[in-house]
């Protein structure tokens, strides 16, 4: 792997250079917290920051996405092309757009999203301590970069480590002046960057999460699903800010004289109470014990079976902005002790 | 929306106990939405017109019934539209009036017009869908102005307006605000049926209830993030009091 | 060739594990529904009408029985319909059975022939009627149920000397609401087809059986090993008419039925269909009761 | 005067229209003579001191502003400024700066309302703005543009046009960005030839010529033109601070009417633009003094039809006090001030604003954070007296024009005073003929 140098000093430049011909996001300030907006003339992404209100998939998937434009006999598509590039992203949110890539490329490819994703150019960078106190990267496997990626940069202090992946990332760094080829003393601020930045990190599953599809297919009838179900206020927070989640909702706006209009698809969220209600109001998970079970089951069940990645990168957002604390990590957890308790008696009475 | 032989349907808006805050927002969508005025003719706008036809479809009712006569008018709105949509809290579920339903009528009327509280006409507050049937509902405080265009539009089609059935906090998700107990403020988002857009979170206030409960709330547990945060029953009671008086009474029953 | 309107071919197995097939040739958008036109519109019953639906030139629609479309009145919305015609009767046309319930439903029985309507599909997996040939087969709907199956039924009787027995229990709330009658009875007519009728309420007209599907059950004999039971009906009829056909000795994996799930997009991305792992608009939604026993949200 | 004809009249005007609220106008004359001449509210009361009562204090402007929704950032202000006065908070200069910008995003709201919506009609002899909409659409589209710009303001400041969500007690649970006082700044600027149109408009509209002496009443300030705080003045000379709003403010049971007046010295007094025009006229906004100048009002003007001019020159004014408060935010830069902390948890106050239509008063007694005393007195409360002064003046001189023209000039005088009779109904009994 060979890395290249870029000062701190460029990187403001390097922005610049970009905006021509590129829509930029990038974690941007506001009240308090981070997003990924677009970045506005003169404006520059903060490259540390504690993870985002929304994940960088409101870029490739918008909150509100227009699918078609339709009037009588000319009804189009609306496919976005305009080349992108999305700076600062976390390593668990590149593994969440690794699986997207999956969910909305595989069985049928879902051309607005592709067309979106291709025109995007991800440019991630290293993170150096935990973003909040609910990430659990490091047990879900996320700490690191993914296979695929474009750019992804380290900070080493006065400098960037830039790693090209692709040559999508190449290509961003093309007019760019005062880059050098790393060096072996940067190979040891890298070395010593990594080794330090993972003692920052704690294990936060009791297990590994290799188990969890395991453990949550014995954990089916559980009676913690009843109890977080007692809790949930079915607010739809958690799903809403998890960088793996894509269901979605299909509207139609119509103007006034309701011929011609747009079709949109909106963020959904299966622990909504009409998610999955059909006409004449049967509701396939009424109970909200069944939707909290439902969406720990795809993030770190289903999801795994169907494209074997896991469906919780870890990052800590639905638990962050849980207003009864129903967690990943608790969940999980609680779920292993169960087993473990289970275990040890079913051992006991065998003994 | 039938009209008869395909002409622009008639509306008209009536408004009772209310503050009349969201026929002004009718008026502002009117400013937004200029194409609404060739899509409808208004036949009835007491808050801006002169012109007065009792020949219509659709009745919006702005406004609480609080009276005898308020009750007589409605019936005969009602006996002239083919649909009646309320407009707004007031209408919907009793809005801020509603939160006199805790005191006695002779107290309240006592304490406002003293000595002279006999002669004042004034009843229990109630929706105007507990005196006459309703079709459908715009809710809020005021009402949102694009969820009224919207509802039009669904009328035109000859549908029913949809709300949304999720509560508040999905809308702040998705417009990335900072949850305002992050900022020691109390909210009512949880519980509480989005389509404002999340507009008082947006705005670093807490949700205050104003377009009712969604489906399925979850009251105990709203309770108890109350509580978490400092409010204790009697706190949690008055920010749920000010819009939601008569829906908790309805659903706590 | 005439191009299929289906956006990603057919797939083999499980969706979820299917390989990428991407015709961006002949398909912009999979969300972009074809302007097709109603060239008919009959109604069956009180809430239900027939609409026969013709597809732009150079296009077919190519189904399997048992597959659906989405039906698109835009600026109102879509809903997923199945098709209620066979393949062998297709012919440049289709037929959807839609019962008036809502938004999407209501406006397209507003519509009249000549006007036109989107159509995107066909998804899922249909029923593999090859697989049925040599078998006994007994259809078992209920309700609106019949819209789906007959597509299937059709097919059966077109190729009927590829069949054995074939048997027709069906069952509805009250006689206005049985679908299809004329067409059964031209079905009885054949004389090569076994037709037991229902309804949960009779009125004075009725003379046939009174009482819930499960109640023409025990009227009929089946060899359980070379019979396959097609069930499509609303969700708390399966329960029921699965015992009923696994007390007769029906294999589990000779047992058929179509699922109905909330479906936004119906190529397995909105999420709202899935049932455990499963996607039903894509798995789905003719499934065998052996696929779906293991999931437990599927009944 | 012409009241020779012993004609009988009866005018009963059932829900005055183009008004907020319901209100009816009675008169009866017998021989001539005046019989009975009467606005009368039948608005169904709301009882918002009732509920005041008993709500802790953070709720009360949230509360206050759903008195009246043309007005709910007037209400709104004077309840905050009754809290705070209360409860001894002190307000930032930029809370100062931000509150009145909103203000002045109501004053134009509800100006360019109720001058273009419900006075401009009559002035062309039609029923309503969709009526002149047919007829002069450009007139239609400019009042809508502008009504837009002012409920945009509003929004930048309080969340949204009517029923501000972050004015809050010491301050603004958010402060604006500088990028959306930019804009509104830039809008402002591009609305000057609106703004300009405007005037001409009213210049040449024919206004009814009536004129009855009488008092007016409005808050006065140092250096600004006052619409929040400041003491309560008089045209008949002598202001008072005000905690002493009941001297001025005397409601009073008057024997023509059973419902309830507020008068001074006189027998009854104006509030409203006029009122302010005429007490503050040298506090104006020197492009509003030029435009008072230009559509021919002076100090001298007793013609309460002419309040629709007074409105057009605040309008002016409230353009210009507008820019002038979004440059001075912008140089001294905004700071992100979390809301002043009340000093203490019980205590009393009262918070005056001019509110569109006039002087509005919130009084509170509160105790441990609770309120519990209320009292509100609105600008139509106080301006009902004058304004069948006015009509007692009016029709023995119109009597003979017949009942159309009566009825016609009586709604219009109604009108003009833009009364807001939802407000006014917490205060007004209500009977019915
Ligand atoms: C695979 C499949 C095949 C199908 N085949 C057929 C067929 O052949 N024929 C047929 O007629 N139908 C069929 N259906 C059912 C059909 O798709 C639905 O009836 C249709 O989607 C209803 O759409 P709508 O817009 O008319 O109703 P909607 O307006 O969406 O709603 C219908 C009903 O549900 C209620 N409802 C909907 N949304 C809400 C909400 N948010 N809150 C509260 N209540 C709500 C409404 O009150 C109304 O009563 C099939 C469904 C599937 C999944
Ligand atoms: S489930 Fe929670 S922790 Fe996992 S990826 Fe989603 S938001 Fe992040
Ligand atoms: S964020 Fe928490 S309360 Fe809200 S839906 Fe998710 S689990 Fe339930
Ligand atoms: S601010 Fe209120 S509505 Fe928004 S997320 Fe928090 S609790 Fe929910």
């Amino acid at each position: 792997m060979t890395f290249q140098i870029l000062p701190k000093a460029r990187v403001n430049g390097w922005v610049d250079s970009l905006r021509p011909g590129h829509r930029l996001y990038g974690p941007m300030p506001a009240d308090g917290a981070f997003g990924f907006s677009e970045i506005g003339e003169g404006q520059f992404p903060s490259w540390d920051y504690p993870t985002s209100l929304l994940p960088p998939k409101r870029v490739v998937l918008p909150p509100r996405e227009k699918l078609l434009d339709f009037a009588p006999g000319k009804t189009r598509p609306a496919l976005e092309k305009g080349p992108a590039v999305i700076l600062g992203i976390h390593t668990c949110d590149m593994h969440a757009l690794a699986l997207l890539d999956r969910v909305y490329g595989e069985g049928v490819p879902d051309q607005h999203y592709l067309a979106r994703r291709e025109a995007t150019t991800l440019v991630g960078i290293e993170c150096l301590r935990p973003c909040t106190e609910h990430a659990f990267c490091k047990s879900m496997g996320t700490l690191t970069l993914p296979e695929k990626f474009d750019l992804h940069l380290t900070d080493l202090g006065e400098d960037y480590a830039v790693d090209v992946g692709s040559e999508k990332g190449e290509a961003l760094l093309g007019g760019l002046g005062g880059l050098r080829k790393a060096e072996n003393t940067d190979y040891g601020r890298l070395d010593r960057a990594m080794s330090e930045k993972w003692a920052r990190f704690p294990y936060r599953l009791d297990f590994d999460a290799s188990e969890l599809p395991s453990l949550l297919a014995t954990s089916y009838r559980s009676d913690l699903w009843e109890k977080l179900g007692e809790r949930c206020l079915a607010c739809s927070s958690c799903t809403m800010v998890c960088p793996t989640c894509t269901c979605f909702d299909v509207v139609d706006e119509v103007d006034f004289a309701l011929t011609a209009g747009q079709r949109c698809r909106v963020w959904d969220s299966c622990q909504l109470g009409m998610f999955a209600t059909v006409v004449g109001g049967h509701n396939f998970r009424s109970q909200r014990a069944a939707r909290v079970r439902h969406r720990f089951l795809r993030k770190g069940k289903y999801q795994h079976e169907a494209y074997g990645l896991m469906g919780c990168v870890g990052c800590g957002r639905c638990a962050q902005s849980c207003l009864v604390h129903i967690t990943p990590v608790d969940t999980f957890n609680a779920l292993y002790r169960q087993r473990v308790e289970a275990e040890a008696q079913s051992a006991e009475v065998a003994s | 929306m039938t009209a008869p032989n395909g002409a622009k349907p008639k509306v008209a808006f009536f408004d009772f106990a209310s503050c009349e805050g969201c026929q002004l927002t009718v008026v502002d969508a009117l400013q937004t939405h200029l194409g609404l005025l060739d899509a409808v003719e208004i036949v009835q706008f007491r808050e801006a017109m002169s012109e007065r036809a009792d020949d219509y479809q659709i009745a919006f009712i702005e406004g609480s019934c609080t009276r005898a006569v308020d009750e007589e008018r409605l019936k005969a709105i009602r006996g002239r539209a083919q649909l009646v949509i309320a407009l707004g809290a007031c209408a919907h579920m009793g809005g801020v009036n509603a939160g006199r339903i805790s005191q006695s009528l002779e107290a309240v009327r006592g304490y406002v017009y003293g000595a002279k509280a006999g002669t004042i006409d004034t009843g229990p507050v109630r929706p105007i869908g507990s005196v006459i049937p309703v079709d459908g509902y715009i809710p809020g405080c005021p009402i949102d102005r694009e969820e009224f265009a919207r509802s039009v539009t669904a009328l035109l089609q000859g549908r029913m307006p949809s709300l949304p059935d999720y509560p508040v906090c999905a809308e702040c998700r998705l417009h990335e605000n900072v949850c305002v107990f992050q900022n020691g403020k109390a909210c009512l988002g949880p519980v509480t049926r989005a389509g404002c857009g999340a507009i008082c979170p947006t705005y670093h206030a807490g949700c205050e209830g104003c377009r009712g409960l969604a489906p399925g709330a979850n009251l105990p547990s709203l309770r108890s993030v109350l509580a978490e945060h400092g409010l204790d029953a009697r706190a949690a009671d008055d920010s749920l009091r000010l819009f939601l008086s008569a829906e908790l009474a309805e659903h706590e029953a | 060739m005439t191009p299929t309107l289906h956006p990603g071919g057919r797939k083999e197995g499980a969706g979820l594990n299917a390989t990428r097939l991407h015709d961006a040739l002949m398909q912009e958008s999979i969300y972009l529904p074809i302007e097709a036109s109603i060239a008919g519109v009959q109604p069956i019953a009180k809430l239900e009408k027939l609409f026969k639906i013709e597809l732009p030139n150079g296009l077919s629609i190519q189904h399997e029985p048992g597959q659906f479309v989405g039906v698109s009145v835009l600026g109102v919305g879509e809903a997923p319909i199945s098709i209620s015609s066979s393949p062998s009767r297709s012919n440049g046309s289709f037929e959807l059975c839609v019962r008036k319930v809502g938004s999407v439903t209501a406006a397209l029985h507003n519509l009249k022939p000549g006007q036109t309507i989107g159509i995107r599909g066909p998804f899922g997996h249909g029923f593999p009627v090859a697989d049925f040939r040599g078998k006994d087969i007994l259809f078992a709907p209920g309700g609106l149920g019949l819209a789906p199956l007959r597509s299937l039924i059709q097919q059966v009787l077109d190729e009927r000397h590829h069949f054995g027995r074939v048997i027709l229990l069906y069952g509805a709330k009250n006689p206005s609401e049985l679908l299809f009658t004329d067409e059964i009875e031209t079905w009885r007519k054949r004389g090569d087809m076994e037709i037991h009728l229902t309804v949960d309420r009779g009125d004075e007209a009725w003379k046939g059986n009174v009482g819930v599907i499960t109640t023409l059950f025990p009227k009929i004999q089946v060899h359980p090993r070379n019979t396959i039971a097609v069930t499509v009906g609303p969700p708390v009829m399966y329960r029921f008419v699965l015992m009923e056909l696994l007390g007769k000795g029906i294999p589990e994996g000779n047992i058929w039925l179509s699922l109905e799930r909330r479906m936004k997009c119906g190529v397995g991305k909105c999420g709202h269909c899935q049932m455990n792992h499963v996607f039903t608009c894509q798995d789905g939604p003719a499934f065998s009761y052996a696929q779906i026993k293991p999931l437990e949200e599927a009944l | 005067m012409a009241t020779s004809r012993t004609q009988d009249l009866h005018v009963d005007v059932h829900y005055l229209t183009r008004v907020e609220g319901h209100g009816n106008i009675v008169v009866d004359t017998r021989d001539g003579r005046l019989e009975r001449c009467e606005l009368e509210v039948v608005e169904a009361p709301r009882f918002f001191e009732a509920m005041l009562r008993g709500r802790p204090y953070e709720q009360a402007s949230h509360l206050a502003s759903r008195i009246c929704g043309i007005c709910a950032v007037a209400h709104a202000t004077a309840s905050l400024r009754a809290t705070e006065r209360a409860l001894r908070v002190e307000i930032t200069p930029q809370t100062q700066r931000l509150r009145r910008l909103n203000f002045c995003g109501e004053m134009l709201d509800s100006h360019i309302l109720h001058a273009y919506m419900l006075v401009a009609p009559d002035l062309v002899n039609l029923g309503s703005a969709v009526a002149l909409a047919r007829v002069k659409p450009d007139i239609v589209v400019r009042a809508l543009r502008m009504k837009k710009l002012a409920g945009d303001l509003c929004a930048v400041l309080g969340g949204r046009h009517t029923h501000p969500i972050s004015m809050t007690v010491g301050g603004f649970l958010r402060i604006p960005k500088a990028e959306e006082l930019r804009e509104l700044l830039r809008q402002l600027e591009a609305a000057a030839p609106d703004v300009e149109a405007t005037v001409e408009l009213f210049a040449s509209l024919p206004l009814p010529s009536f004129a009855r002496e009488t008092e007016y009443v409005a808050l006065r300030k140092p250096g600004e033109y006052a619409f929040i705080d400041g003491e309560i003045a008089s045209s008949d000379g002598g202001s008072w601070p005000l905690e002493s709003y009941r001297e001025v403010a005397r409601e009073d049971i008057v024997k023509h009417s059973t419902a309830k007046h507020t008068r001074h010295a006189r027998e009854s007094y104006m509030v409203g633009a006029l009122a302010r025009y005429l007490i503050n006229h040298d506090r104006l906004h020197p492009k509003a003094q030029a435009t008072a100048k230009r559509l021919g009002l002076t100090p001298a003007c007793r013609n309460p039809y002419w309040i629709t001019v007074a409105q057009v020159v605040e309008l002016v004014h409230s353009y210009e006090d507008a820019k002038v408060l979004i440059d001075r935010l912008l140089t001294d830069g905004l700071r992100l001030e979390p809301p002043a902390a009340p000093a203490r948890r019980s205590g009393e106050g009262v918070g005056a604003v001019e509110a569109p239509r006039g002087t509005l008063y919130h009084h509170y007694a509160i105790e441990d954070g609770v309120l519990t005393q209320a009292n509100c007195i609105i600008p139509t409360g106080q301006n009902l007296a004058n304004i069948e002064a006015d009509m007692r003046a009016l029709v023995p001189q119109i009597l003979s024009k017949g009942k159309e023209e009566v009825t016609r000039s009586l709604e219009m005088l109604v009108r003009a005073y833009d009364p807001c009779i939802s407000c006014s109904t917490h205060m007004l009994e209500v009977r019915f003929v």
